[in-house]
């Protein structure tokens, strides 16, 4: 497993504290730059289009804390991303929750629905846990095709956006800007914390060498477990969060290709990288938008992206970015 | 007459680490040399540079006459060097009886398999099973093994001995003089001192990527300083 | 070095012991009904020949494999049916004969990996990783014991074969193990880590169980009070060294001529 | 009075590259285009101009898209809207941003149900239609008894449970039904199922690649030629087309529209294929339909306001090559003749795409539910 | 008439047939796969739209040229095979040094270019290729109709599964690709090509599939589409067999072929996710697959 790391590491690690220090202090100007950029942005940019792209960029964070931290390729995240949409879209529209309720609820299904494809898929690793992910969420995805809660191919249609606490109207655009930030800030530190925590230093450790870390006493399964939960919990959040934003619920969010989606995005940004995704989410979701309109076919642009970075960028543009000179003069050196 | 090999201001590095740094040595038909020295001098860095498996590299090696640098590495076989790798290199997928027939033999002089299997007879009594089922002195034999079947010229060990029962080891001193009476070369690199100086004709004591000194055998007590400075001990 | 370290001491308590154990792969039985006990206090070698069982023996010890037949103690508890981990867990830690390294942590975070469990800083996924910082300081203790500090920062695969081995050990050690099973330790080694190492073992078999697994006959007759041989997977000797080792069968097995 | 911002803008939002791309895609844009041009370039003085978008059927993007036509870029109406839960989500928003859309590419009966919007229109046909055309139709015509390959999802649900109800009504009966995944490869069991049953019509409740399928290996296993008939629910000329004749002989389907209908229908056939090389099926005509209609809608009301034009689109009777007799309800379904088609033998046809035989025309107040029976609020 | 669990023998003997028929294209795929997989630990996903490509090819190759049904059954998969080998030869030999994961979405890659390419110049509709004349008509079994080109692809299926199979289990050739996935530095140190190898490898994997698409064109629509979720199911069925295993994804291929059909007797509504029920159920118990070996 440790070769999917070579595209994240550099050969020495020098750990001055020097460096760790510029380092820090680059990455929190770079962080707080971002945030400022993101509570202005509406002003300049259409906002559902960017709470879309708030929404894609969590998922993808949220795939990457699985693939990036613990090597382990998920090809069927969609589940988690358009199950919990479903689930907030339901408990909202049918049940009448108030919207933080509904994303909760979002967040604890997909939690569920991690446990149980965790639970069989981590039996086995690598490519065997990308193919039995991926046939669990079809078998998911039929199961929603057929639901009646589903509504089949229509989709949960018409979803209320709600009072937040009962207080805030979020059908009003800037509101619900603002609770898709706020949602997507807290995601971003639970992730920013869970990778950078002893417990993610164990699953770094188990990614290098599972035997070796079964025989240091742990049990290799339950942090794996651990982390596929917490993933798909938080691809749930997005997921939930989505199905507010964009008032409706549907099939395409559970497909398979959705969780190809992610993972371009992912790979794009960066895998291990904790900001990486964010700018592949992004890439991804201006894309799609701008090829919508233009002559160019879709899929083929994709694909090639895909087959692109795979072969040229492995490191995705914030890894790239990390490694250029450019990033190491700002003390990013590329480790984790 | 030109040496068989023959390698000069060898260089050779890891990414950013140099390793080798100006490596030299030559091994004449027939001799049988080691190469000593410390933990992570880069010994087997050496070796497999020899052999072009480690390709950042630059400096000269020149095998029988034949300039080495730019045969690419599934020619080297066939011109006449083989390679027993320290990590060993079993196949898992593979048999035993398969891992040892893999090698494609470049040459008519090799040990034929009945020969393989009177030398290693635990090799004999778990043929069919999967090659990595083997015990780990079990695997040093058949990787040992599949090399002696091939009949090249310049055989290249690297620490042979590791994790060997001492009969083993003694079994393998004998088999290395026997290949040496048919004319192979050997290149050995050795932590077991004792072994090899029972088979050695030549040292050569390594430090800091570099070859420090070489001596014949019979040279060995007035040099046992030298040795125990470079080594350590 | 004739060191009174060899002489045992007979009256330590059992703190690992196995019965009748046997293990069959297919038809083929690689260890048949081993009686092992290992000792408080003791370094006890378990030799033979190539392929006669010692490896799977560790396998079966630490529950890496399910025993065919008999039983395994461990400080009073039957562990026949428990898993690794769990084992790990109640202070059975094994080294692995093919080295067993975090290639691309530093040589200080695979130690501080193996500190992590039993100062209960493993689970915590909200403290931040600093909080691993106090475990700095009994890291380098154990990276100068066994001198790897020079290369604390390095990353582990860039460690030549030899001092992964080390490195190994470093954090077998890290996890005060109760009994330690170690399989070749020494193999690869350079004579001056063969030294240090072996000073090592001696020492901190002071205070529990070493099992060992060894063919540089020097170490064992150094640092072994007591010593097992298999020979196809059954128990062929047993005793001190001196008395194994004279041993006719013994010699012809495994020693070969080789003076002791 | 004039249009708002000196220009009216109508965006075609559609499948282009994905499974539905020719259903409608690309060559429904070009429909629009031609409709435009036909119209003269200009309403109310000012220039008409069709944009464009591939919605890769994702609700998100479409609705992304609609919104930023909306928002930014004046988009006075939006059409076309292939697949339910795209049009869905597109109409719903198209009512919150109170601007018209008209869907001629989804099927389902929601649009102008319970989902309906005061300024949605659905044009060309919907699963009603359908299965009343096929269902009721081909009863008459001796297929009375009838066994069901349903896709095993709400579409083929309500596909098969409406045409159910019409072949009873029509008395026909129903020996039975199998529910089959959505994009299996291979029909020949559920077939080997039907034609046990002994029915005389086995119903394809199903779409696309699976119905073609279907319709291919039922005749590789000889099911056509011992006697059984075929009957695709929703199945157009660009799929008999990509079939070919040869497999799809006999078929019976229903259309809003076929190109070799008669002269009318017959010249813009003609014109669309020279600017496509295809002829046009019921989603491109309807396209075509919708923007005209859409058009004069416009000149009427003299304006491009949103009520002023959905006034004018329900009011206003529509009566061109696509729709004869065609009216919309107050629930937004404009309601047109259908017709029963059955595709020719390899021999009969004689010229290309010259596919279907007219068996029988289903008048719209039979083919479509009674706008006040439909369930949408806006119907009183 | 004999009746089991409802259903008239009869019908049942008629669709273990059916299920042995689409076996055979679970056969063929997965054991292209496995080849692939096994060999070169590339997770292939532009398997289905190779597939697809072998179908395409063959319906081209008609179009432009005439070329009919038996030719093609050489020609393309040759065609899809050498391609397979230049992508191969030019870019997936890269990502043989890193981890397998990058191979997969390589590949997965691929496939949506091909297949979007495949959809732009073509449509998604599907089009028609006919039954060789040879191959045409059925014949009645007594208890079902029986197309011979039906019978004709279990034939020709089962003959290149085992003699795969053979070429890989059986030869040098075979111990050669099996230890290059191991350790290819290792086994050009002993002088074989093994870059070389690899590319045959690949593309032999894909004529494989081709070979499929080619064999799949007369009985289904010939459609970009057609390999997009056909290959899903064939990854489940390989794991079932267990990765790598050559026979456990041909012997898999058929069973679950079966175990399909029958699905589609009793309880049609589960069918597509028979499989992947089976293969849940399979690695709960073998984790490592049916025929797998444990790593
Ligand atoms: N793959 C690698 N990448 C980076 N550095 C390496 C790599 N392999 C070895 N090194 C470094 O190169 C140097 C030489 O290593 P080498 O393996 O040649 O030593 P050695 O003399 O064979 O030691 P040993 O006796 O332990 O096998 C060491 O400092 C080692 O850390
Ligand atoms: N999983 C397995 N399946 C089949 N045979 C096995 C398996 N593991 C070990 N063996 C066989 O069991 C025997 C004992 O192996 P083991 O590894 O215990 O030997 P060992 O005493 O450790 O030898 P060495 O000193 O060479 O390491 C060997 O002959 C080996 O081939
Ligand atoms: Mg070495
Ligand atoms: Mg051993």
């Amino acid at each position: 497993m440790h070769d999917m790391s070579d595209a994240v590491h550099t050969t020495k690690q020098k750990a001055e504290l020097a460096q760790s220090r510029k380092t820090s202090t680059s990455y929190a100007v770079f962080l707080l730059a971002g945030f400022a950029l993101l509570l202005i942005a509406p002003m300049f940019f259409y906002p559902i289009f960017l709470m879309k792209l708030l929404c894609f960029a969590l998922f993808a964070c949220a795939f990457n804390l699985l693939l990036g931290y613990t090597g382990l390729l998920s090809f069927g995240h969609a589940t988690f991303f358009g199950g919990a949409a479903y689930f907030t879209a339901h408990a909202v529209k049918v049940w009448g929750w108030t919207p933080e309720l509904g994303v909760l609820l979002g967040v604890a299904g997909a939690a569920v629905l991690g446990l149980v494809m965790g639970v069989v898929a981590i039996r086995r690793q690598g490519i065997y846990f990308a193919m039995i992910t991926l046939a669990l969420s079809q078998m998911f995805f039929f199961f929603c095709l057929q639901s009646e809660f589903t509504q089949g191919e229509d989709g949960i249609q018409q979803v209320p956006r709600g009072h937040l606490f009962g207080l805030i109207d979020l059908s009003v655009s800037t509101n619900m800007y603002y609770f898709v930030l706020a949602v997507f800030v807290i995601g971003m530190v639970v992730i920013w914390r869970f990778i950078n925590s002893p417990f993610g230093m164990i699953l770094k450790s188990i990614r290098e060498n599972e035997a070796r870390a079964t025989s240091l006493g742990y049990s290799v399964a339950r942090y794996k477990l651990g982390a596929f939960v917490m993933s798909a919990a938080l691809a749930g959040l997005a997921g939930g969060l989505k199905s507010l934003v964009f008032q409706f619920a549907t099939l395409t969010d559970v497909a398979w290709q959705m969780s190809g989606e992610v993972i371009l995005m992912t790979l794009l940004g960066g895998i291990g990288t904790l900001i990486g995704p964010i700018f592949g989410a992004g890439l991804v979701v201006t894309l799609q938008n701008y090829l919508a309109t233009s002559d160019f076919p879709v899929t083929i642009i994709t694909g090639v992206v895909f087959m692109v970075c795979v072969l040229v960028f492995r490191r995705g543009i914030i890894g790239e970015f990390y490694a250029s000179r450019f990033g190491r003069m700002l003390g990013f050196e590329h480790r984790h | 007459m030109t040496p068989l090999l023959q390698v000069s201001g060898l260089n050779a590095w890891y990414g950013e680490s140099h390793v080798l740094q100006g490596v030299d040595m030559t091994i004449e038909e027939g001799e049988m040399i080691t190469i000593l020295g410390r933990n992570g001098v880069g010994k087997t860095t050496t070796l497999r540079t020899i052999m072009g498996i480690l390709r950042e590299r630059k400096g000269q090696i020149t095998f029988d006459g034949k300039d080495m640098m730019n045969v690419p590495l599934h020619r080297t076989a066939h011109v006449g060097i083989g390679f027993v790798p320290e990590e060993r290199g079993i196949f898992a997928t593979l048999t035993v009886e398969e891992n040892l027939m893999l090698p494609p033999v470049v040459a008519g002089n090799g040990m034929s398999l009945d020969e393989i299997y009177d030398l290693f007879p635990n090799l004999l009594e778990r043929r069919s099973s999967p090659g990595t089922k083997l015990s780990g002195g079990e695997q040093q034999m058949l990787a040992i093994a599949r090399i002696l079947r091939t009949g090249v010229r310049l055989l290249i060990l690297d620490e042979p001995t590791e994790g060997l029962a001492p009969v083993i080891v003694q079994r393998i001193g004998q088999v290395l003089k026997t290949l040496k009476e048919r004319g192979m070369t050997v290149l050995l690199v050795e932590q077991n001192f004792r072994f090899a100086s029972r088979v050695a004709d030549r040292f050569y004591l390594m430090d800091h990527g570099q070859m420090v000194a070489d001596f014949p055998v019979a040279q060995l007590p007035e040099r046992m300083d030298t040795l125990h400075k470079v080594l350590g001990v | 070095m004739a060191q009174p370290a060899v002489q045992s001491p007979k009256e330590s308590r059992v703190v690992l012991s196995a019965r009748g154990l046997t293990k069959t792969f297919g038809a083929f039985a690689a260890v048949k009904d081993v009686d092992l006990d290992v000792r408080d206090a003791q370094v006890h070698a378990l030799i033979g020949p190539n392929g006669a069982g010692k490896t799977t023996v560790f396998n079966l010890l630490t529950k890496f494999l399910q025993p065919s037949a008999g039983s395994i103690n461990l400080l009073g508890t039957d562990i026949t049916r428990t898993a690794p981990d769990k084992v790990a867990r109640m202070g059975l830690v094994r080294s692995f004969q093919i080295s067993a390294v975090f290639p691309h942590l530093s040589v200080l975070d695979n130690v501080r990996t193996a500190l992590q469990r039993p100062n209960n800083l493993s689970t915590q996924f909200w403290l931040p990783v600093s909080s691993l910082d106090r475990l700095n300081g009994r890291a380098e203790e154990l990276l100068t014991a066994v001198g790897l500090i020079k290369e604390r920062n390095t990353i582990a695969a860039d460690l030549s074969y030899g001092r992964k081995r080390v490195l190994e050990i470093a954090t077998t050690l890290a996890l005060d193990p109760k009994v330690l099973l170690l399989d070749e330790p020494m193999a690869g080694m350079g004579q001056e880590d063969i030294g240090n190492v072996s000073n090592i073992i001696r020492e901190v078999a002071k205070e529990r169980a070493v099992l060992m697994v060894e063919h540089n006959l020097s170490v064992v007759s150094d640092i072994c009070h007591h010593v097992t041989v298999l020979q196809r997977g059954e128990i062929l000797a047993e005793g001190d060294y001196a008395t194994v080792s004279q041993d006719p069968r013994v010699r012809t097995a495994y020693m070969g001529e080789e003076e002791a | 009075q004039s249009a708002s911002d000196e220009k009216v803008k109508i965006g075609i939002l559609n499948d282009q590259s994905g499974v539905y791309a020719d259903f409608g895609g690309k060559s429904s844009v070009e429909a629009a285009k031609m409709a435009v041009e036909d119209f003269g370039g200009k309403v109310l003085d000012v220039p008409v101009e069709i944009v464009d978008a591939d919605h890769q059927n994702k609700p998100d993007i479409a609705s992304n898209i609609a919104r930023q036509w909306y928002d930014t870029e004046q988009v006075d109406a939006i059409m076309e809207l292939t697949t339910s839960s795209v049009a869905l989500a597109v109409q719903a928003l198209s009512k919150e941003k109170q601007k018209i859309n008209i869907v001629t590419g989804a099927a389902t009966t929601e649009l102008t149900g319970k989902q309906c919007s005061p300024y949605g229109f659905h044009w060309a046909y919907d699963t009603h239609a359908l299965a009343v055309g096929t269902g009721g139709a081909l009863v008459k015509q001796g297929g009375d008894s009838w066994f069901f390959l349903t896709a095993d999802y709400a579409f083929g649900y309500s596909l098969e449970e409406q045409t159910s109800t019409y072949v009873k009504s029509a008395g026909g009966n129903v020996l039975g039904s199998v529910r089959h995944p959505l994009a299996s490869n291979d029909f020949s069991s559920f077939l080997l199922q039907a034609q046990s049953s002994g029915a005389k019509v086995i119903g394809l409740a199903n779409a696309g690649l699976d119905t073609a399928n279907a319709i291919k290996q039922a005749a590789e296993f000889g099911i056509t030629a011992g006697g059984q008939n075929l009957a695709a629910l929703l199945f157009t000329l660009a799929e008999v087309h990509g079939l070919g004749v040869e497999a799809a002989q006999g078929l019976t389907l229903t259309e809003g529209y076929y190109w070799n209908l008669d002269d009318q229908s017959r010249e813009f056939g003609k014109r669309f294929f020279e600017r496509t090389g295809s002829m046009p099926n019921m989603v491109h005509a309807g396209t075509y339909s919708a923007v005209m209609q859409y058009l004069k809608a416009v000149e009427k009301a003299g304006t491009d306001g949103t009520e002023e034009v959905a006034k004018a689109l329900h009011e206003m009777p529509v009566d061109d090559f696509f729709a004869r007799n065609g009216t919309v309800g107050a629930n937004g379904r404009m309601i047109h003749d259908m017709y029963l088609l059955q595709v020719k033998k390899p021999g009969e046809s004689d010229e290309p795409w010259d596919y279907f035989n007219v068996l029988s025309t289903i008048p719209g107040s039979e083919a479509y539910i009674d706008p006040a029976k439909s369930g949408c609020e806006l119907v009183q | 008439m004999t009746m089991i669990f409802g259903i008239p023998i009869q019908a049942l003997l008629g669709q273990l047939l059916i299920g042995l028929i689409n076996g055979s294209f679970y056969a063929l795929l997965s054991l292209g796969l496995a080849v692939i997989f096994g060999l070169l630990r590339v997770i292939n996903f532009a398997h289905g739209a190779q597939y697809m490509l072998g179908a395409f090819v063959a319906l081209l190759l008609l179009q432009y040229f005439g070329i009919n049904y038996w030719l093609a059954l050489f020609v393309a998969p040759a065609i899809v095979g050498i391609v397979g080998a230049v992508v191969e030869r030019t870019m997936l030999s890269r990502l043989y040094k890193l981890d397998a994961l990058y191979g997969l979405l390589f590949t997965f890659g691929l496939a949506l270019t091909i297949e979007g390419t495949f959809r732009y110049l073509y449509g998604s509709a599907g089009q028609p290729y006919s039954v060789p004349s040879l191959l045409a008509g059925g014949t009645n079994l007594g208890f079902m109709f029986l197309p011979i080109y039906r019978g004709w692809v279990v034939v020709i299926s089962l003959i290149v599964c085992i003699g795969t199979w053979l070429l890989i289990e059986k030869t040098k050739l075979g111990s050669y690709l099996r230890a290059a996935t191991e350790n290819a530095v290792l086994v050009q140190a002993f002088g074989v090509n093994v870059p070389l190898l690899l590319t045959l490898t690949y593309g032999l994997g894909a004529a494989l599939a081709a070979f499929a698409g080619v064999l799949a064109a007369p009985i289904y629509q010939v459609s970009p589409l057609m390999g997009t979720n056909l290959i899903i199911v064939v990854f489940a069925v390989v794991v079932v067999g267990g990765m790598g295993s050559i026979m456990g994804a041909i012997v898999t291929g058929y069973m679950l072929g079966i175990a399909e059909g029958l699905t589609k007797v009793f309880y049609p509504e589960a069918s597509n996710i028979v499989i992947f029920v089976i293969m849940a159920i399979v690695l709960l118990i073998r984790p490592a697959g049916l025929f797998g070996r444990d790593a």
